[in-house]
């Protein structure tokens, strides 16, 4: 076992190199997850704003007189 | 006056940011000679439907059509002058000089000069005045000029009232008035704030 | 010229833009200070050894002159944008690749020749030959245009973005790696007695693409940069 | 036959639509990536040999060449988006070319790492200005400018089209990384695998090699699934259909 | 309510730019619970005299006393807020955290909060939203909402009026009563050309 | 900390500096990306001996940050001034000076920070030794700040001045000298195997004593800026 983790003396580089290749795309598979669950957050604050905003007694609609 | 396409004419035209709309359809016909003022009240959108009706943004749905026929940047010659929230002027020109721009890029009204549409304005004696130095209402009539100066038909004009004092709002109306007389059209905004003169103008009011 | 043909739209936006560069012509002479400055920084950093800077110097006036290019670059078309005469340009009844043309030719006219004539000082402070100095003086005539072409047409992309300096920076260098490889190559060679024709061509055939192409690809960006 | 094929394509671009078929897609291209990734790690690092020269330090090929490769394709497959997003003006093909970026950014720092780690032992350097090694570096500022150019706009559609722009005029970096070996004479190695005809490596090392190679194929497909659901949902945050999602995400915990 | 010393005071107040006078001597008095407008064409020097008031400028003859002390922009402890043509907003900031900057810099008045204040402008629904995308008269809102917020005595509003709707005109006229009602002076300026609502106030006039 | 008290105040400034920072977190990860390409093109125009690229590193290191710097300083007061938050910082009953002072902390925290830490990684790929690769960082920790603050006082001089980047450049360029003297001799003592301690020393002492400085000069500049 440990012949293995030395890798003929060269574990540093091979064992780093596979760490940094793990490391790398699990940040990448994480990020996009965690980016959704704040647009979802932030949507649902938005939604909780607008209900606020649209003031009693106005038309959601546009009009024009031409 | 009234020709048979309309100068300028909207259809059914939305536009939505991010997928919010900001108005919803808003239908219009503009023929010659005539003025119309778009209202509506702080946040209703009367910047982004000029900006939307100068071709600079894309309108989601519905389409702007110039002369009758469908609307794009490249095609529509300077018929269009838009007047926005920024003037447009270098300030480290003077007015004659900014204005002597327009004219090359556009071409000159008949009938008229640089000098003559300063006057016009109230800017005797600032003509060569860097646009720096002037006063807010000063660069606003500064860029008032460039309207009578320009051959366009159709003046889009994004709250033309603001920071003017009593008498520039008098010129403005003049300005709108000789305007119409010579055929061309107008679409102004304004909160209403500002009482404006003349035969009651067509109105587009806007909802937040 | 009748105002309004295109023949007078141009030169009216080419007076004004050199105008306006007259009106601020210390910021003419700022590029070539700033250049003067960063050269001269290079003897104090690495000590005054004259051959170490003579087999450096090529390629410091090289890198040098591109990143004062690079900041007079932000300034090509961002005020026009903030201050509204964008619009005007872009409604105006002429093709708007030419009136972006004519911008950019006086960009390179304001910002880029100065910077080319002072370039022999510059490199002859850091003990580069003579006959090295005239092909530098050859490369960077051909290779400031294509910087100012590819730069115009980076900047006009990144003129809708909230906040442009340094993120130009960051598009355009790699761009301008191998107009900096052939130019410094060509100066490398004929220092070391080489032909040095070849890269110039390149760099010749570059522009020849990049004069006709870019300011086309400019009007294309800028109408996405304005649309907000 | 002939006519389901278009309006399944059709319904395919519609964003829910999209949105529910890359949901349900992203969890077996994660599955398989994973499992294919654990085959070829169990045959790269211990059922193929020490190489006769390099030792142990040749394993890193496992990753470095995959990663290599997917740094070249997706920039690919990300020109073929922009260019279908700047001509057709379609959504999808904007948010695939912008959600493949991060992704190929990855891959191309990976690439980068792991030559370094592997050029230490082999040349002694961590780095040299060599042909290959620097163009790749080039491409890493090209991705990392066109990310950068996206990010930088107000508005994501205009982000998105700007960045696309950019993405075509980085093209030309992508031939020069994959010839460089044979335009100029590097210390980087030349082709020493070809998917027609023999290739200069024993099978037991090969084999692996190609499981990787799908595996990451599989693990991008997955990712940029996952981005692209991510970027769906801000770019339609007004529309009904995120609106039911974001709130009935709330109520049942999940989204 | 009008105490013995007055809050701001000019005497003999002149500018010159360059040696061309932009507004003669200028004198008054503005006791707490009185409001002040100033009025003038474009050009006439307004925003200059609010300048000079805040300190930015220096004056060339006269001098300004608050409290009844010499004024200097050291020691006048954050009595006084002033509102621009430049809102001093950050545009990347919302509205809530703008706010909760200048309540760390000048403190709170007693009984309020920043959600309320921006209720009170109208702007409830809007908190979160970062400045860059509200519209014109929405910043104008933002700003106005500190007013509110911070303690100072004496408010400088240059043009406060310019951008808003009609609703938000009689917003400033309310603010500006509340804030007389509470013993605060201010100065308004404007071209006169919307109405000033409640008691006819003190006009100060000056001439281009 | 009650709201207005001046604890409060500072904290507020810094906070919201570093928001916008944060929101902006793009513009952090510029100027390292522009160090980093700078760095970049050396090699390209100099080609890739590692011999002349190993001589030459600590030095091109230095001058790199130092313009890295020097484009965001350009964004320290300027945005202040334009949208009229500087009025109000003004205004404010606080001592200008303290929070001026804080604006430069977060300017150095979130524009030279980053740059100090990824100079290790720059250094290396122009193959700076290891032992002189502490040095540079010890060095750079040191006159990063200096650099922070004499830049800031510029700025704020240059802030009156219509158009104030370039002029900028020029005014800090020979101000910096020393710094880039001692800093680089410092590194290079370190690659000789010579004594390095004495030039970071004396940096030090100007760091003490333009901490104590460089905010009231600041505070003082702005004081005229706003005179227009
Ligand atoms: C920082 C250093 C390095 C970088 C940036 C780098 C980059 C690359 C790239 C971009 C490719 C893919 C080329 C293509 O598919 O067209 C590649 C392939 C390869 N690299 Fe590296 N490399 C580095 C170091 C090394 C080292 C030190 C070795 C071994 C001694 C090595 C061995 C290989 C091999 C064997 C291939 C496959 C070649 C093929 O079959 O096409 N690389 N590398
Ligand atoms: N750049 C932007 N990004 C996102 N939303 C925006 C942007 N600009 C404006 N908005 C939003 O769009 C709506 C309409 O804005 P618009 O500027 O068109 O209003 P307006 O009618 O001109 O108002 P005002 O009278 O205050 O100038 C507002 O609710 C505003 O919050
Ligand atoms: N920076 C400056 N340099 C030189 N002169 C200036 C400058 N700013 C304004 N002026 C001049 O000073 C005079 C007063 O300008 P000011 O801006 O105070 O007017 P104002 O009353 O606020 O006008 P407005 O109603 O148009 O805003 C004007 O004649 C103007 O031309
Ligand atoms: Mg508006
Ligand atoms: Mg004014």
């Amino acid at each position: 076992m440990s012949a293995f983790l030395a890798m003929g003396g060269y574990g540093f580089y091979v064992w780093t190199a596979f760490a940094i290749f793990f490391i790398v795309l699990l940040i990448d598979t994480l990020a996009p997850l965690a980016r959704r669950r704040r647009h979802l957050r932030e949507i649902r604050a938005r939604i909780a704003r607008q209900a606020n905003r649209r003031r009693p007694g106005t038309p959601a609609r546009n009009e024009s007189n031409a | 006056m009234t020709s048979p396409s309309p100068l300028l004419e909207a259809r059914a035209l939305c536009f939505s940011r991010q997928d919010e709309p900001v108005f919803g359809p808003v239908d219009f016909a503009l023929h010659g000679g005539e003025v119309a003022l778009v209202e509506g009240d702080n946040g209703s959108g009367k910047t982004t439907l000029m900006r939307v009706l100068t071709g600079m943004l894309h309108a989601g749905e519905g389409e702007v059509l110039l002369d009758g026929a469908p609307f794009a940047l490249d095609t529509m010659a300077g018929a269009v002058v838009f007047l926005g929230h920024h003037l447009g002027l270098k300030f480290d020109l003077s007015a004659r000089e900014n204005l002597a721009v327009s004219a090359g890029l556009y071409g000159v009204r008949a009938g008229t000069s640089i000098t003559a549409v300063l006057g016009d304005v109230g800017l005797a004696g600032f003509e060569d005045e860097p646009v720096r130095r002037l006063s807010a209402g000063q660069k606003k009539r500064a860029a008032l000029a460039r309207l009578l100066l320009l051959p366009a038909r159709v003046w889009l004009l994004d709250e033309p009232y603001a920071n003017l004092d009593r008498e520039g709002i008098a010129l403005v109306n003049r300005l709108l008035r000789d305007h119409a007389a010579r055929g061309g059209a107008a679409l102004v905004t304004s909160h209403g704030a500002v009482t404006f003169a003349g035969d009651e103008p067509r109105r587009i009011r806007l909802h937040a | 010229m009748t105002p309004g043909s295109t023949p007078a739209a141009c030169a009216a936006l080419l007076r004004r833009d050199l105008t306006l560069a007259w009106r601020r012509r210390g910021d003419i002479a700022l590029p070539v200070l700033y250049a003067v400055i960063v050269v001269t920084l290079f003897p104090f950093a690495l000590g005054p050894e004259p051959q170490l800077l003579q087999r450096i110097a090529g390629g410091v006036v090289f890198v040098t002159v591109l990143l004062a290019m690079l900041l007079s670059l932000d300034g090509l078309f961002r005020p026009d944008i903030d201050d509204g005469s964008m619009e005007q340009l872009m409604l105006a009844p002429q093709p708007l690749a030419l009136l972006v043309g004519m911008k950019i030719l006086a960009h390179w006219l304001t910002a880029a020749l100065p910077l080319v004539v002072v370039a022999p000082v510059l490199a002859s402070m850091l003990h580069l030959p003579p006959p090295a100095i005239v092909v530098l003086v050859v490369a960077l005539a051909v290779a400031t245009p294509l910087l100012s072409l590819l730069g115009a047409v980076l900047v006009a992309l990144a003129a809708g973005a909230k906040r442009s300096g340094m993120l130009l920076a960051l598009m355009l260098l790699p761009l301008c790696v191998p107009v900096v490889i052939f130019a410094a190559g060509a100066v490398a060679a004929a220092q070391d007695g080489l032909p040095w024709i070849a890269p110039i061509a390149w760099l010749g055939a570059g522009l020849a693409l990049a004069v006709v192409l870019a300011p086309l690809a400019c009007a294309a960006a800028l109408r996405i940069a304005m649309d907000t | 036959m002939a006519n389901w094929v278009p309006l399944w394509l059709h319904r395919l671009g519609s964003p829910p639509t999209f949105y529910r078929f890359a949901g349900a897609v992203y969890p077996w291209a994660l599955g398989l990536a994973f499992v294919l990734g654990a085959i070829a790690l169990y045959g790269g690092l211990v059922v193929a040999p020490a190489d006769y020269q390099q030792g142990d330090a040749y394993r890193i090929i496992f990753i470095h060449v995959p990663s290599a490769w997917m740094s070249l394709f997706i920039y690919g497959v990300m020109t073929l988006a922009a260019f279908i997003a700047l001509v057709w003006r379609i959504k999808l093909a904007e948010t695939v070319a912008m959600a493949s970026a991060p992704i190929g950014a990855a891959f191309t720092a990976i690439t980068l790492a792991t030559g370094s780690l592997w050029g230490k032992p082999m040349w002694g350097t961590w780095w040299t200005w060599d042909a290959r090694l620097t163009s790749e570096l080039v491409l890493l500022f090209i991705y990392l400018g066109i990310i950068g150019l996206c990010h930088a706009f107000e508005d994501r559609r205009q982000g998105a089209r700007a960045a696309a722009f950019l993405v075509l005029v980085g093209a030309v970096n992508v031939p020069i990384v994959h010839f460089s070996v044979n335009w100029w004479n590097t210390l980087h190695q030349g082709a020493t695998i070809r998917l027609l005809g023999p290739s200069h490596m024993a099978a037991s090392m090969v084999w692996p090699l190609l499981t990787m190679m799908g595996a990451t194929k599989f693990y991008y497909i997955a990712s940029l699934f996952s981005r692209v659901r991510t970027e769906l949902l801000a770019a339609e945050g007004g529309k009904a259909w995120v609106r039911e999602l974001a709130v009935a995400g709330v109520a049942g915990g999940k989204a």
